[in-house]
């Protein structure tokens, strides 16, 4: 497999050819009958699994199958947010993994991901949410990670344009992770997916995983829309569908699945250069290379397998902004979408092998998964390859919740519309 | 203190009626209102109950109501209803937790659509509801063609009426703006 | 510079002038224009520069799907970037700038990327500035960042109000064409109740730029009649300026009227822009179609446009699009526009048919090139003559303006924001709306109709059946058209062959031909990997001209129908709405609805600094002459309450009465700790727990009577608690007879606390409070003032006091606790806020919600005896029982002081052993709350370690990276004063 | 569909007048085993299709609701008063 490489050289060469000379960034391989492992999803975590099974394993004899196009799912659709501003020491040090990879993608796939540390921001309103954000950011600390702790006036030099006047709830800081910032979401998909492909792996879209074939106990394959495809081990990476595919081997998931949407403002100059989270509404902006403005808010709240949201939130979250930022109010909305959350039963994921002792699992990663796309891939292949969870992912087991241990950071409890 | 001068303070006492050829809006007295719960099968024996002590009888949800009135009785009305009401009904005292406003005027439908969902031309005289004004629930009921009663939580009625004035805005006349 | 406005025609009214600048030149347009008319009026081409290559631009359309004419209006707060001039009505005194250009629009250094776009094909960036690293933020994102965007938005806040409001109707009617006109008059007629909502200004749609005659009159004349008689039907409502953004569930459709945005300045009392949500039984789309560009180089040059819009111009605008004009057509509607030209006698050139027949005679006397395409254009900022290839070879005419005619996009956009997918039809060489669709029909040229007179036989017959299925007898009234031409659908070709410069296909993301060809080379052949790769159809107008053509040259690159390839998913919103629109009234202040406590006013009289919480202001603390700092107010009020008496606003807190004759065995379940046995006339601490085991909300329930209980909430989760109860007694036990009011607002609430409590208590209330009558935890009604109030006394102390909680009616509550405070001035009484109620509660080690963090069990707060062993069931009972709740290493609460009184700490700090280096791994735990204690002269804190309460006397570090601060600290009993409570009798 | 919800008791409203808690589960018996328990508490079918839902009319009525939802389509089947017995849907 040879593939052209990427540089601002390669560029030249082929703009004087008229760009005729670019090839397919991967192939369209035809199934094989049998695979070492397959995993379901070609979503961010689906692809990185692969690549780092490949490159960090020698394990390529792999085939991921996506019932769409590669970055069709969440990871094609999110608010492109990356930090690893966490509380709990389950999350904490998997986050920072993670932030770490990111710090090296561009070179690591030869592919720009635009990978910007602009900074991220969460804001605080009161005393009590000043004392969490001081609880969280001294565990970062502890971890050595960044995070800084901004009054209100530091906060207001750097983004003067918040409403600090004539607020409701008035702005009283905010943590500070200046390594945090945004990802050109679908270049991650991409970017992976090529570089995988490079190292052999078959990434076979338009294959929908229809069944899972168990014989005494142990997954053989899967059904597809493609026909039977046999493995060795079976990796669920499947993210808002996860308890849809986990259901074709009986498995019931702590997890329900939840429409979030993202929004995308009309093209603009910079206007917000940093992530800016709102402490008291639901609502997160940051400014997309294009100019747009990317934001979001909370979850629809009913559970949902459609792309699709509702009204109602669209008005929630565009009041929210409007809070934070009055001058809003004149910018116009462009485009409003969806996505299926796996929600979980305490707001963290799983990363761990399941009762059947060859399927694998990779799901509850509520709204946040996106910037765990390096490490939920560098993890999930280490528990693969070697059978036994990665350090940075020991705790985010399946049988937490049974035993008591949930990771909760935000203490909600078993209510996944909370999260 | 048996001489201290106890007084009662309206929570809307400071808002000044709106006045409009379209749109009206007062606040009413803190008079009387009970919440009561009980079998809707006797919703009946209530309503005389109700008329009895010449109270307006207002639904509220299954075997919810709420009994209204604009003055204060020193009596002890809610023991008064319940022992004359077939047993299973409760009387909860809501006269200072509750506060009435009348949107009146030939906009009011127009008026209130821009905080309610609930589809006001099908609104019958009499009819009465709980829902959503803006972010604000309150009680309404119709009492005539073009008068609404709204029946926020006492501690939400200032939103409310600030609320209501930015709806009957447009129906009151202002000079333009520079 | 010269004019191109026609002596006479159009819906403008000459005789009204209105002046306007763009870019700081003066212009002068009329009423009746937009902003593009006026533009075009005046002989102004060149109107923006494109997204990347910063080419020049003119005005292509005449409507919302403009990707060219995007400019500035407004200043200061009234910035409105990006607005289209095409649907920008004029005013007097508008002030347009052009955007994305610098340093003028005429001369654009922008425009040099145009020579290195060999190297900016599709998704360059992706291939490179991947060395170094830190130069990506630091270098090529702030210049890419820069070159990208589109207007500048104000930091300034908007001075204008928006609003929102909510409609029902049996019919929406969509668009107000032929086909929407006769929908809602056929439907109005019928006594239903319609909505007609119509973008633009006036209604009539395309029948507004029409030349036929309708019924006898001139299409606008037919149009105004039916407006005209849809105005006298009071169960119709019209919305011009209205845009219906959104399809909904259960057909709710979201639509933004723009009612003073066509003004130059909006009046105060009404919104510049109101949101509606209709509810709609049924709705028409009857929404129309979009003429498609054709893919030939250059075919961007300002000068270019299409012929639809073309004919807009002339007819409604009554503007010549140019002196010398010819029309490239693939199907018959270009003739009517070169029928409308000679008419208006403009100079038409050339008719380029790439058909080689067309069904419509022309008479005209402009040339017809039969089988020909336009190939090339050129011109640089205005069009100046077109490379024509044909069967006749190669030539070049000279032209001022080209229309173009490349068959019509119905636009089905809303009928696709539920998830149904578009069907490309072979036979009208296009996508049509998804089928069975649910709640919404469509007539006119968004389906099949072709013709005025298809459209409106087709609007009435829709709302003849959608009446039907209501109940209802409409009937169809038939009308006569004459000159009409309508066009059949024709095939033609997607890539143009010959063309040598850049064809694009999305205008304003500068995306032309060869970009989605490299995006199929390169294995985005998929249409939504295209789109993404290239950015097709991801600008303002979200692709309504480009999408099509993008399809078409998918289809051919990968050797499939355009069927095959399919569309991207439609999202709303139909087209851009602003935040404001979107937010409504609810903004600044208004954000979220206040909650005012009944005690506000006493607070304020008593100079309560406010704070924020939740909805409500509650009173943090009473400063006083001569207090420089909080601090200095806080502690004061602490050491009175001890030393005298304090009285604090406690009405925040949730008080829920619980009525009917299951009320005790309800309690008993909902609450870990038995309840069973209290007797009337007493309250109790309780804890609510969740189902997964951890605590929820803490409180005291009184028994007022048998059957009676007033329980209460934390502030914080007083509504939480509500729903909560009402779950547990509607959907958990509905056999039992509970009746749950909430009383929360009805009682003003305070709590006198302090030795002097009772003296002052016993100034006001009538009966015998004496400790015998009340005791600790008494509760029960009292009479005030002799026998002139009731209230209901509760004998709580959230500090460790005597203390005493009196609720009131809420409307007497200021007047009571003004009576409190005159009875208890001879006493030594002072008002306490929140903050004084913090430390009070936490020298006695009472928790609160920064301790009930939600991942804590009971006997994490050593409150396991409120666990019942006995209770059969409760909430939360079953999965308390797991092994990870009972772990001996998990975080339990203590106490913890700084060695040295003067060091202090913050909560939030982290617990570490002392020596222990500073990592995660040694992390032990974290300070919950601190408070200084003006008793112990001392900072403390509670907080939850590791088995905390084994660690009581251990040295440790209380560490706060975030400050640089490390305070050698030490474990201790939570209970910092009198852990006998003896205060409790004093 | 979940723009408007048909309340047994007021008529069609709005979302937001509603709040929801989840899959309508009924509460194990108190002496059921862990495994039901747990179950209860952590475990969900989450199916894509029909799919009953615990709906709270908070700004209304104050009852909770058992709403039939398809997840898919956000069609409402169904929606009635949790303590009323399941009517059969076709
Ligand atoms: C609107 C929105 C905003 C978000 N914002 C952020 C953010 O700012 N920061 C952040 O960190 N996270 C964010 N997230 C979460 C993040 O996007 C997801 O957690 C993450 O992308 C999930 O991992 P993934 O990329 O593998 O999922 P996906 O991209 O969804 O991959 C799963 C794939 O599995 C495929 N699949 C499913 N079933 C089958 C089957 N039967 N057969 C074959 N293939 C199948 C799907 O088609 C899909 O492509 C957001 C999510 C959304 C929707
Ligand atoms: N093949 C052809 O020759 C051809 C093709 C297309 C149109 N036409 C002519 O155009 C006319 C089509 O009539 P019609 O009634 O179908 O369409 P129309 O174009 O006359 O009217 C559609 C109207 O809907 C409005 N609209 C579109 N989307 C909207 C939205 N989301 N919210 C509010 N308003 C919206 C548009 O502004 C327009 O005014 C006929 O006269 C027909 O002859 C001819
Ligand atoms: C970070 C980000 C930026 C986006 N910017 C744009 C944009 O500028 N224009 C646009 O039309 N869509 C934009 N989108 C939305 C996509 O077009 C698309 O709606 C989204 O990826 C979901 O896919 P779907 O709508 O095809 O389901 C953006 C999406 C994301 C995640
Ligand atoms: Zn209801």
């Amino acid at each position: 497999m040879s593939v052209m490489r990427y540089s601002a050289f390669s560029i030249f060469l082929n703009g004087l050819r008229k760009n005729t000379g670019w090839t397919s960034a991967w192939r369209f391989p035809e199934p094989k009958p049998h695979y070492d492992i397959i995993i379901v999803g070609g979503g961010g975590h689906g692809l990185a699994t692969a690549h780092y099974l490949a490159k960090e394993h020698g394990i390529t004899n792999v085939a991921v199958l996506e019932k769409g196009y590669i970055g069709s799912g969440n990871v094609g659709r999110n608010t492109t947010i990356i930090r690893s501003n966490y509380l709990l020491p389950g999350n904490n040090p998997f986050y920072e993994l993670s932030l770490k990879l990111w710090e090296g993608l561009e070179r690591d796939l030869n592919y720009n991901a635009m990978v910007s540390q602009r900074g991220v921001i969460n804001l605080c309103h009161n005393d009590s949410q000043f004392a969490a954000y001081m609880r969280r950011g001294n565990a970062m600390r502890l971890h050595g990670v960044d995070a800084e702790l901004l009054d209100r006036n530091q906060v207001k030099s750097m983004l003067p344009f918040l409403d600090f006047d004539n607020a409701r709830f008035p702005i009283q800081g905010g943590l500070l992770q200046r390594r945090g910032g945004t990802v050109r979401h679908d270049a991650v998909a991409w970017g992976y997916a090529r570089a995988a492909d490079a190292r052999g792996v078959d990434i076979i879209q338009q294959c929908e995983v229809t069944g899972i074939r168990r014989e005494n106990g142990r997954v053989v394959g899967v059904e597809t829309t493609r026909g039977f495809i046999g493995c060795n081990k079976l990796a669920l990476a499947a993210a808002g569908n996860s308890s849809h595919v986990a259901a074709m081997a009986d498995l019931r998931l702590p997890i329900e699945s939840h429409v979030l949407q993202a929004f995308v403002s009309e093209g603009l100059k910079p206007f917000i250069d940093c992530v800016v989270i709102f402490g008291a509404g639901h609502f997160y902006v940051s400014q997309s290379d294009k100019g747009g403005l990317v934001f979001g808010g909370d979850i629809d709240g009913y559970n949902s397998y459609a792309q699709r949201g509702n009204l109602a939130t669209v008005e929630h979250v565009a009041e929210a902004g409007v809070a934070l930022i009055p001058a809003l109010s004149r910018v116009r909305v462009l485009r409003s979408w969806g996505g299926i959350m796996d929600m979980s039963m305490d707001g963290s994921p799983i990363i761990d092998r399941t009762h059947i002792d060859n399927l694998y699992l990779n799901a509850g990663w509520c709204y946040g998964g996106f910037k765990a796309t390096p490490a939920a891939g560098y993890c999930f292949a280490h528990l693969l390859a070697r059978g036994e969870p990665h350090a940075t992912a020991a705790q985010m087991r399946l049988d937490r919740f049974e035993r008591g241990y949930a990771i909760d950071e935000r203490g909600l409890g078993a209510q996944p519309n909370l999260h | 203190m048996s001489d201290f001068e106890l007084i009662h303070r309206a929570v809307l006492s400071s808002a000044t009626p709106l006045r409009s050829e379209r749109v009206q809006l007062t606040p009413l007295p803190e008079g009387t209102v009970l919440q009561v719960f009980g079998p809707a099968a006797h919703a009946g024996s209530l309503a005389d109950a109700a008329a009895r002590a010449g109270l307006s009888l207002r639904a509220n949800g299954p075997g919810q109501w709420y009994l209204v009135g604009d003055e204060t009785t020193t009596r002890d009305v809610p023991t008064e209803l319940t022992s004359g009401l077939p047993d299973g009904f409760t009387v909860v005292e809501q006269n200072h937790g509750r506060v009435r406003i009348a949107v009146e005027g030939d906009a009011v439908e127009a008026v209130l659509a821009k905080g309610t969902g609930v589809d006001l031309s099908r609104f019958e005289i009499g009819h009465a509801t709980t829902t959503l004004i803006g972010h604000i629930s309150a009680h309404v009921s119709r009492t005539s063609a073009d008068r609404f009663e709204l029946m926020p939580l006492r501690s939400f009625a200032e939103s409310l009426w600030h609320d209501l004035e930015k709806m009957a805005a447009e129906y009151v006349v202002v000079p333009s703006r520079p | 510079m010269t004019s191109y406005r026609l002596p006479k025609g159009g819906l403008i009214d000459r005789s009204v002038s209105l002046p306007f600048t763009f870019d700081g030149r003066s212009y002068s347009g009329h009423a009746g224009d937009t902003l593009a008319s006026a533009l075009l009026a005046n002989g102004r081409r060149l109107v923006g520069r494109s997204f990347k290559y910063h080419r020049p631009r003119g005005i292509l359309t005449a409507g919302a799907a403009e990707p060219n004419a995007l400019m500035t209006i407004g200043s200061a707060g009234r910035t409105d970037p990006n607005t289209r001039a095409t649907m920008q009505e004029l005013y007097a005194g508008l002030k347009a700038r052009s955007q994305n250009r610098w340093p003028s629009l005429d001369f654009d250094l922008g425009s040099l990327n145009g020579l290195f776009s060999p190297f900016l094909g599709a998704g360059f960036y992706y291939k490179t500035f991947m060395w170094p690293a830190a130069f990506w933020e630091k270098l090529y994102e702030p210049l890419i960042r820069r070159a990208a965007g589109l207007g500048r938005a104000t930091y300034e806040s908007d001075p204008d109000t928006y609003e929102k409001s909510w409609a029902h109707c049996d019919l929406l009617v969509i668009g107000s064409g032929p086909a929407g006109l006769a929908a809602a008059l056929t439907a109005g007629r019928a006594g239903l109740r319609v909505i007609l909502a119509e973008e633009h200004p006036r209604f009539g749609g395309a029948l507004l730029s029409e030349t036929a005659t309708v019924d006898g009159v001139t299409a606008p004349e037919f149009a105004a009649r039916c407006v005209e008689e849809l105005r006298s039907l009071p169960n119709v409502t019209l919305l011009p300026r209205t845009t219906v953004i959104g399809w909904y569930d259960s057909n709710v459709f979201g639509a933004v009227e723009r009612v003073q945005k066509h003004v130059a300045a909006p009046v105060a009392n009404r919104p510049v822009e109101r949101f509606w949500r209709i509810a709609a039984r049924h709705a028409i789309l009857a929404t129309g179609a979009e003429e498609r560009p054709l893919l030939f180089g250059g075919n961007d040059i300002p000068g270019v446009m299409l012929a639809g819009a073309m004919r807009t111009y002339l007819n409604r605008f009554g503007v010549a699009p140019g002196r010398r004009v010819a029309i490239f057509t693939t199907n018959d509607s270009g003739y009517a526009l070169a029928r409308d030209l000679d008419r208006a006698g403009v100079g038409l050139a050339a008719i380029i048919d790439s058909r080689l027949r067309s069904d419509v005679p022309y008479e005209g006397p402009a040339r017809i090139i039969r089988g020909a395409h336009v190939t090339d254009a050129t011109g640089g900022k205005s069009l100046s003559s077109i490379t024509v290839t044909g069967p006749g070879g190669v030539e070049t005419i000279g032209i001022d303006a080209l229309a173009m005619a490349g068959g019509f996009s119905p636009i089905v956009h809303l009928a696709c924001h539920r998830g149904g997918r578009p069907v490309w039809s072979d036979e009208h060489f296009s996508f049509l709306a998804p089928q069975d669709l649910k709640g919404i029909a469509l007539a006119g040229s968004v389906t099949d109709a072709t013709g005025i007179a298809d459209c409106l036989s087709q609007g009435s017959a829709q709302a003849v059946a959608l009446a039907g299925e209501l109940g209802v007898k409409a009937v169809a009234s038939p009308t006569s058209v004459s000159g009409d031409i309508a066009a059949r659908p024709e095939r033609s070709v997607w890539s143009i062959p010959g063309v040598k410069g850049k064809a694009f296909v999305d205008y304003q993301n500068d995306v032309h031909s060869a970009d989605l060809k490299l995006a199929a080379r390169e294995g985005f052949g998929e249409v939504e990997l295209a789109k993404r790769y290239t950015t097709t159809g991801m600008a303002t107008d979200q692709g309504k001209l480009s999408n099509v053509n993008a399809i078409g040259l998918l289809a051919e690159a990968r050797g499939v129908s355009p069927a095959e390839v399919g569309t991207t998913t439609f999202r709303p919103f139909y087209t851009p709405v602003s935040f404001g629109a979107l937010t409504g009234a609810s903004t600044g202040k208004r954000f979220q609805p206040v909650r005012k406590s009944p005690l506000h006013g006493w607070a304020q009289r008593n100079g309560a600094v406010f704070i924020e919480t939740g909805l409500w202001y509650r009173s943090s603390w009473f400063p006083r002459q001569g207090e420089t700092t909080w601090r200095q107010s806080v502690d004061r009020e602490v050491l009175n309450v001890r030393a005298n008496a304090g009285l604090c606003d406690v009405s925040m807190l949730g008080k829920i009465e619980i009525t009917g004759k299951d009320a005790t065995t309800f309690i008993d379940r909902v609450y870990s700790n038995g309840f069973a046995k209290l007797p009337v006339g007493k309250a109790r601490y309780g804890l609510m727990l969740r189902e997964d085991g951890m605590i929820y909300d803490d409180g005291t329930t009184s028994r007022l009577s048998e059957n009676r209980y007033f329980l209460t909430t934390t502030t914080a989760y007083a509504a939480g608690v509500m729903d909560h109860l009402e779950f547990c007694a509607q959907a958990h036990w509905p056999e039992l007879d509970v009746k749950l009011a909430s009383v929360t607002d009805q009682w003003a609430q305070m709590s006198l606390a302090g030795p002097k409590s009772r003296a002052i208590l016993q100034e006001i209330v009538d009966d015998d409070i004496s400790d015998h009558a009340m005791g600790l935890l008494a509760a029960r009604e009292v009479s005030l003032f002799n026998s002139r109030l009731k209230g209901m006394l509760f004998r709580i102390s959230f500090s460790g006091e005597r203390a005493y909680e009196l609720a009131v009616p809420a409307g007497y509550g200021e007047s009571v606790a003004d009576a409190l405070m005159k009875a208890g001035e001879s006493h030594g009484i002072c008002a306490y806020g929140v903050e004084a109620l913090g430390v009070l509660r936490l020298e006695k080690g009472f928790v609160t919600h920064a301790e009930i963090n939600g991942t804590v069990v009971p006997a994490d707060l050593g409150l396991g005896k409120m666990v019942s062993a006995t209770k059969a069931d409760f909430i939360g009972k079953a999965m308390l029982a797991r092994e990870g709740l009972s772990d001996p290493d998990r975080p339990r609460l203590t106490g913890v002081m700084p060695i040295d009184p003067s060091a202090s700490f913050m909560a939030g700090s982290h617990v570490l052993s002392k020596e222990a280096a500073a990592t995660l791994e040694n992390d032990q735990g974290y300070v919950t709350s601190v408070a200084y204690s003006p008793h112990l002269k001392s900072t403390i804190g509670l907080a939850l370690v590791v088995r905390g309460p084994e660690r009581h006397g251990e040295e440790v570090i209380v560490w706060n990276g975030l400050r640089n601060e490390t305070t050698r600290g030490r474990l201790c009993d939570p209970v910092f004063l009198d852990p006998e409570n003896e205060q409790l009798h004093v | 569909m979940a723009s408007l919800v048909s309340c047994p008791h007021c008529g069609v409203r709005p979302k937001e007048e509603f709040t929801i808690k989840g899959a309508a589960l009924s509460r194990p018996a108190a002496d059921a085993p862990y495994a039901t328990w747990f179950d209860y508490v952590f475990l969900r079918d989450n199916p894509r299709g029909r799919y009953d839902e615990y709906w709270h009319h908070s700004s209304g009525c104050r009852r909770w609701l058992v709403v039939t939802r398809d997840t898919a389509s956000h069609e409402i089947a169904a929606c009635r008063d949790v303590a009323e017995k399941p009517a059969v849907l076709a």
